[in-house]
């Protein structure tokens, strides 16, 4: 499954950079993450529950950055498995000025597979529009703090 | 397909069963959406409070200008009330519309309306009727309108510990003209599009419109700028293709394997034709 | 916990798990073999029960729900050695072939016919359309029940 | 004693109620998952959520220790067990060895890695869950046509180019008839991949009785003769010491007609913990692991004269294998290319087959097998070449049908076609759709912009598969009639149908043979300890052989009971009649009881005739027979949606002499709905990755009731000169001839906007692209 899209961070690029790689932040941004610790450089383990009104799942997952090009773009590696099946994300990143903020936009591919993938169809392109969204918009509000 | 292992709990009343879920279990009416889930082990709830066996929220019934259905009326019974049929047929033909005849005779409105499904039926009835929904907790009782009940995909306004009490729906008179016209999506019987229109007109102009729609987005909506276009207009063939092409104004459309979004978008804007020109022949 | 309820006339109490679905229950516990599974989605309707008379799918429905229930499931509906109409209208129609779905097909046909005693054949199939049969291609699905029909009237 | 002879009415041809309805109807009939064994235990298998990885690790540890469970094993444990068996040979064909337990990597998603026993079934899908594996994830390929391309993904490591054979056939002067033409129309069709959804997932239950060395299987199968076979062999057991049991199957449609891993593993099982296990597998699981149907994609040429004469046909087709060969897989696509040329006169034809392995699970006999894609291509070849000629379609189909007074007619492809009017059902079927009226209302509607199509299709099909030398395992069936010292009368048919009705239609033959009444009849299949060997019920054969050998069976038989009664009635020229044998001199007569209990009591026997009255034949057919048929369908298309309305399902088939009028409409009707399926919903879609996205009946659509037409179902009668019974099977025509009609009608309807091909299936969203792309 493709997926894109472009936000807006009211941050100049180059502290959007720092607040999309600064991993206490993601793991308040991340929608569901209850637990991330750093493996390696660049390299982060994250525990997730990803929860639907009655649905919820957990997934052990392994995020890894690379290719970075401070601060216009880097790329963002998910790999994590769980009960109803495993998902992989390979995503790129790209910041650019907007005004005072930043515009950061992505574009990337996300395979998911097991139970997920063999009865959630009709509801992949939703969940990952809608799991997107909080990240940034959480992220939106962690810069607004942070600029504040 | 075996779901896991859970406690379940038949509450003695309402109170015994906002009390559990206070404490952490989960609502089991209708179990339709729930159980299939639950098979596949994708929800896996530790308890399960059993509301289907509260007898008290089972009803529909005329209260001053709305009737009120109980969370635990099951689909068959909306569809086939007298009283619905009558007085808020939206309601009824949108029951009909759902699933098949098994799961209409299981299947309750609360448990529907609170699993927030985004290819389910009812949103899109609910929106058009501008329905409220009384919600209930321990601690409080709050009624909340369709718009801001359904928030996302699976999500509602209801906290853990709250269950969806009733449904308010407005009573309609026979100037009103409704229409739910569905997109079926053949293997699942869900909508991929859903349009519910109610619409009134007199003296030869539409006085009011209101238009849900379902299956498009991650959530139910209702289509403002359609209605607007419509209000105010005398319902010619131009007025509501015109207005029709607005029905996924601002929508975020999803796709899947059975309907792209630009096809999603333009089922909507066929069917939302349509639908207003059912409805309109529907109006007294 | 324990469940009870009346299956084909019959009173049956068990002890059982919260999680067991009701058609592992008729099936297992009661050994009522004639409904069957034939999904877990809830789609297929082979698993169709009368539950306080009205045909669900017991595979979507835990035993523990029907505590205190009425069940009727397909060898309940022959009485005295004679079977029901829709049975007989299923043999005479040649409304089967592989028979798999034949107990869900017949629960569900038959509260077709109670609930509208003369279905048109738009309206026999919208009320099958939770049932799936793989190979017959309906068509003498449809003309059972009309046939039923006819014979319930008269 | 003198006895009247009453004209007793002949049961063959009738539209007679089945004989195995009442426990059907009642729910007492036993199913694989009925089956209960004292001590019985359950199995949930672990399968791979991943298309192709190799296996670092497998941990089974809190899976053994969780409740309820006696065993867990993974493919170190059944290595030795044989593979899972691949029926066909061909010239190069590369066989990958597959294991009934995935040992160091994983092909498909679904593949098979561990299996747990557990005290019940809840336990063992707990436990289920609790295995670990580790993959080390590869990249996966699943499109056959991106197989075969440059650099893609090797399905098995050992052949990189992807591709387990290739496979050529001429007949003809193909390159001089193309040379020739005035005309060649050049199309690529696609026929989807398919999952059967047979209503009965697949089965097992296993018992080893160590004292006897015994193994009984009780499994879901179309063939549980060649099961006992096969998997005697992958457990090394003799073989008859595996008792294959097949209770009331829940259809098939191909899917059965095989031999599973779990088959042999339950099996094995069985054998390790010393008790009883049972196995049924998931809605899911059946979508993941039992085979899918079709699963081509096609290009082809005709090659035609500008009256619509056609000369010359050329395809190639792409066959996706999936990871590995199940029983029959690789010859599927053979049978297309017998089939290629329809039922014309088409001296001139060249086919090649690319078999390509892709990670996605094996394709395999489907309803048609092999035939509906045939059908399919040359059905859709003829109405583009109507198309380009700017004629008829129905016109083209006359001119070129191979005439009536030219049979048995050799095809280009090396059949000998049986008999066959293959102008008579097109005929008919237009009269009954008013066709020429259709055309002129198509006219007028269009003036509207609205779209009515009229789509043709004139199918034949190969059935009664088939002579011993055109099959992997033997082509010919059995069957044993016994007249039971009581009088009645047993039949043991070698064929194992599962909803085709064969105990009823079985039984009508003998009664009128023998005179006896229907009820008076038991027809028993589907135990290798009661039946004789027998090959199974698939490709339309039942009837056509297995009826065939009970024909000639109750030919022998009646010979012996002639001579019983020459003794009571000094004759042997005898009528079978009410129960009775009656002499045709005298009107003297013995009921059938007197004879048996005559030959069993064996007081006094006729010269050189032993006692008992039993005949067994295995009937060796000299030839496929050819069913055909001719199928209209009229669509309405909106305009607005893509949306596809069909106003009028007319199909004419014509199968040979019917048995039973009600069992053939039966079939039709469920063979049309299965090819209906496959034209506008149905398609199994595996992502990229490999995933299966249409995994559950959720997304995957088969035909609803709501969903079907009125099928308008007749019938032309050519008998076939291959078996006395003149039948010729009619199990897949209905499938075969719908497609092609459907496409041809939608098709038809679009063409004014230019359209001249759609795959399938026919989505309203796939038409409306057609739609909107020809207006802008």
């Amino acid at each position: 499954m493709k997926i894109s899209g472009t936000y807006y961070l009211p941050l100049p690029p180059e502290r959007a950079y720092q607040l999309l790689q600064d991993p206490e932040v993601l793991a308040k941004a991340m929608p569901g993450c209850e637990r991330l610790e750093k493996i390696a450089e660049n390299e982060y383990r994250m525990k997730m529950k990803v929860v639907l009104a009655s649905l919820a799942g957990n997934f052990d997952t392994r995020v890894r950055i690379a290719d970075q090009t401070v601060p216009s773009s880097f790329r963002l590696l998910v790999e994590g498995s769980g009960r109803p099946g495993f998902l992989q994300g390979d995503g790129l990143l790209k910041l650019a000025p907007s005004g005072a903020g930043t515009e950061v936009s992505f574009n990337g591919d996300v395979q998911v597979g097991g139970t997920m993938a063999a009865v959630g169809q009709r509801l992949l392109d939703g969940t990952a529009k809608r799991l997107i969204k909080k990240f940034f918009e959480s992220l939106s509000q962690a810069a607004s703090a942070a600029t504040a | 397909m075996i779901p896991q292992k859970f406690e379940y709990t038949v509450p003695k009343n309402l109170d015994d069963a906002l009390r559990l879920l206070a404490s952490g279990a989960k609502p089991l009416a209708g179990g339709m959406s729930l159980i299939p889930m639950m098979k596949l082990r994708l929800a896996t709830p530790e308890r399960l409070v059993d509301l289907a066996k509260l007898k008290d929220l089972n009803y529909i019934r005329e209260s001053g200008s709305d009737l009120r259905v109980g969370a635990t009326t099951t689909h068959y019974d909306v569809e086939n009330s007298a009283l619905l049929l009558r007085r808020c047929p939206l309601l009824a033909e949108t029951a009909a519309a759902i699933g098949d005849l098994q799961v209409r005779n299981m299947g309750t409105i609360g448990g529907s309306v609170a699993h927030a499904d985004p290819a389910a039926d009812y949103p899109a009835a609910l929106q058009a009727l501008e329905a409220k929904l009384a919600l209930r907790s321990g601690k409080s009782e709050r009624t909340v309108t369709a718009k801001d009940f359904f928030e996302d995909a699976f999500t509602t306004a209801l906290s853990p510990e709250e269950i969806v009490l009733e449904i308010i729906v407005p009573t309609e008179d026979t100037a009103t003209g409704t229409v739910y016209e569905k997109v079926v999506q053949p293997a699942s019987g869900f909508a991929i599009v859903g349009i519910a229109v109610r619409i009134r007109r007199s003296a030869g102009k539409i006085g009011f419109a209101r238009i849900g729609v379902t299956g498009i987005a991650n959530c139910s909506y209702r289509a403002t700028a359609a209605e607007a276009a419509l209000e105010g207009k005398a319902g010619s063939d131009a007025d509501i293709q015109a207005a029709a092409a607005l029905v996924t104004t601002g929508v975020d459309a999803n796709s899947d394997l059975h309907a792209s979004a630009v096809y999603r978008r333009h089922l909507a804007t066929v069917h939302a034709a349509r639908a207003i020109t059912a409805a309109l022949s529907r109006c007294a | 916990m324990n469940v009870s309820m009346s299956i084909n006339g019959k009173s049956f109490s068990h002890e059982v798990e919260p999680r067991l679905l009701l058609i592992h229950y008729l099936r297992e516990v009661v050994g009522l073999t004639g409904s069957h599974v034939g999904c877990e989605t809830s789609l297929c309707g082979a698993c169709t029960i009368e539950l306080n008379g009205r045909a669900v799918k017991s595979c979507s429905i835990f035993a523990v729900q029907a505590d205190g229930a009425r069940i009727t499931t397909i060898e309940g509906l022959a009485s005295d050695g004679r079977l029901h109409g829709v049975q007989q209208a299923f043999w005479n129609e040649h409304a089967l072939q592989c028979g798999f779905c034949t107990p869900g097909m017949i629960i569900t046909s038959k509260q077709i016919i109670e609930r509208n005693p003369n279905p048109t054949e738009e309206e026999i199939r919208e009320g099958l359309s939770g049932n799936i049969c793989r190979c017959t291609g309906y068509q003498h699905i449809v003309n059972a029940v009309k046939a039923a029909a006819v014979a319930a009237v008269e | 004693m003198a006895t009247t002879i009453t004209k007793v009415e002949t049961l063959v041809g009738k539209r007679v109620r089945r004989r195995e309805d009442p426990r059907l109807i009642t729910g007492t009939a036993t199913y694989v998952e009925d089956v209960q064994i004292p001590g019985m235990h359950y199995a949930a298998v672990v399968r791979s959520p991943r298309a192709a990885a190799n296996i670092r690790s497998i941990n089974t540890k809190a899976a053994s220790e969780a409740p309820g469970v006696v065993a867990v094993f993974t493919g170190k444990d059944t290595e030795n067990v044989g593979p899972v068996p691949c029926g066909a040979s061909l010239p190069g064909l590369r066989v990958p060895h597959h294991h009934i337990l995935a040992t160091k990597r994983v092909y498909f998603v679904g593949h098979p890695v561990a299996v747990v026993i557990a005290r019940d079934r809840y336990l063992a899908q707990d436990a289920a869950d609790l295995v670990e594996v580790d993959y080390d994830v590869v990249p996966a390929v699943t499109e056959p046509e991106r197989a075969l391309s440059q650099g893609a993904p090797a399905v098995h490591p050992q052949w990189p180019d992807n591709i387990a054979f290739t496979y050529h056939q001429d007949g003809g002067d193909v390159d001089k008839a193309f040379a020739e033409a005035e005309v060649v129309v050049k199309q690529r069709i696609i026929s989807q991949r398919l999952i059967p959804t047979a209503m009965e997932t697949r089965g097992v239950v296993a018992e080893w009785r160590a004292a006897d060395r015994q193994l009984n299987i009780y499994t879901s199968t179309q063939i549980p003769h060649l099961v006992r076979t096969l998997v005697a062999g992958m457990l090394a057991l003799e073989e008859n010491r595996v008792r294959v049991i097949t209770p009331e199957v829940g259809g098939g449609f191909g899917s059965k007609l095989n031999v599973y891993a779990e088959e042999a593993l339950m099996g094995f099982v069985a054998q390790q913990i010393n008790r009883p296990v049972k196995w049924i597998e998931s809605r899911r699981e059946n979508f993941l692991c039992t085979i899918h149907g079709r699963g081509h994609v096609d290009y082809y040429e005709l090659a035609a004269k500008r009256d619509g004469t056609i000369l010359g046909i050329k395809l190639k087709i792409i066959q996706d294998l999936g990871a590995y060969h199940q029983l029959l897989t690789p010859l599927i696509p053979t049978l297309s290319v017998l089939m290629m040329p329809g039922i014309y006169n088409t001296p001139n034809v060249r086919a090649d087959i690319v078999g390509v392995f892709t990670n996605c699970v094996p394709t395999d006999a489907y309803r048609g097998a092999g035939r509906p894609e045939a059908t399919h291509g040359i059905e859709r070849m003829v109405d583009i070449l109507a198309d380009e000629l700017n004629l008829d379609p129905a016109e083209v189909r006359l001119k070129n049908f191979v005439p009536k007074d030219k049979f048995p007619f050799a095809t280009a492809t090396g059949l000998t076609y049986d008999s066959g009017d293959y102008a008579a059902p097109l005929k008919k079927a237009l009269d009954m759709v008013g066709y020429h009226k259709l055309r002129q209302e198509q006219a007028d509607l269009r003036k509207q912009g609205k779209w009515l199509g009229i789509g043709i299709s004139t199918y034949g099909e190969i059935c009664a598969i088939g002579p011993s030398p055109a099959t992997p395992a033997g082509g010919w069936e059995s069957a044993t009639v016994k007249i039971e010292p009581s009088g009645k009368v047993t039949v043991m048919t070698g064929t194992c149908p599962h909803g085709q009705g064969e105990e009823t239609s079985f039984a009508q033959i003998v009664a009128d043979e023998l005179g006896v009444d229907i009820d008076d009849v038991l027809v028993i299949r589907g135990d290798t300890a009661i039946v004789q060997y027998g090959i199974g019920t698939f490709g339309s054969r039942a009837t056509a052989i297995g009826g065939t050998a009970l024909y000639f069976a109750l030919q022998d038989l009646k010979a012996k009971i002639k001579k019983f009664a020459a003794m009571f009635l000094e004759s042997e020229e005898v009528t079978f009649s009410g129960g009775k044998v009656i002499s045709n001199s005298n009107g003297q007569s013995k009921s059938l009881c007197e004879l048996a209990a005559a030959s069993y009591r064996a007081l006094q026997l006729p010269p050189n005739t032993e006692p008992g009255l039993v005949a067994t034949r295995f009937w060796e057919p000299p030839n496929f027979t050819f069913p055909f048929g001719a199928h209209i369908v009229v669509t309405e298309i909106d305009g607005q949606t893509g949306e596809v309305k069909i106003r009028r399902y007319v199909a004419v088939d014509d199968c040979g002499n019917i048995i039973n009028p009600m069992l053939v409409d039966g079939q039709v009707h469920g063979g049309v709905a299965q090819g209906l399926g496959q034209a506008l919903w149905e398609q199994a879609v595996y992502d990229e990755n490999g995933q299966l996205v249409t995994g559950e009946l959720m997304d995957y659509a088969v035909p609803k009731a709501h969903m079907m037409p009125w099928i308008e179902s007749d019938h032309t009668i050519t008998p076939s000169p291959v078996n006395p019974l003149g039948v010729k099977g009619v199990g897949e025509a209905g499938t075969i001839g719908c497609s092609p009609a459907v496409v041809n009608s939608v098709v038809d309807a679009l063409s004014p906007l230019g359209v001249r091909h759609i795959d399938m299936p026919l989505t309203p969203e796939k038409i409306w692209k057609f739609m909107a792309g020809s207006r802008s």
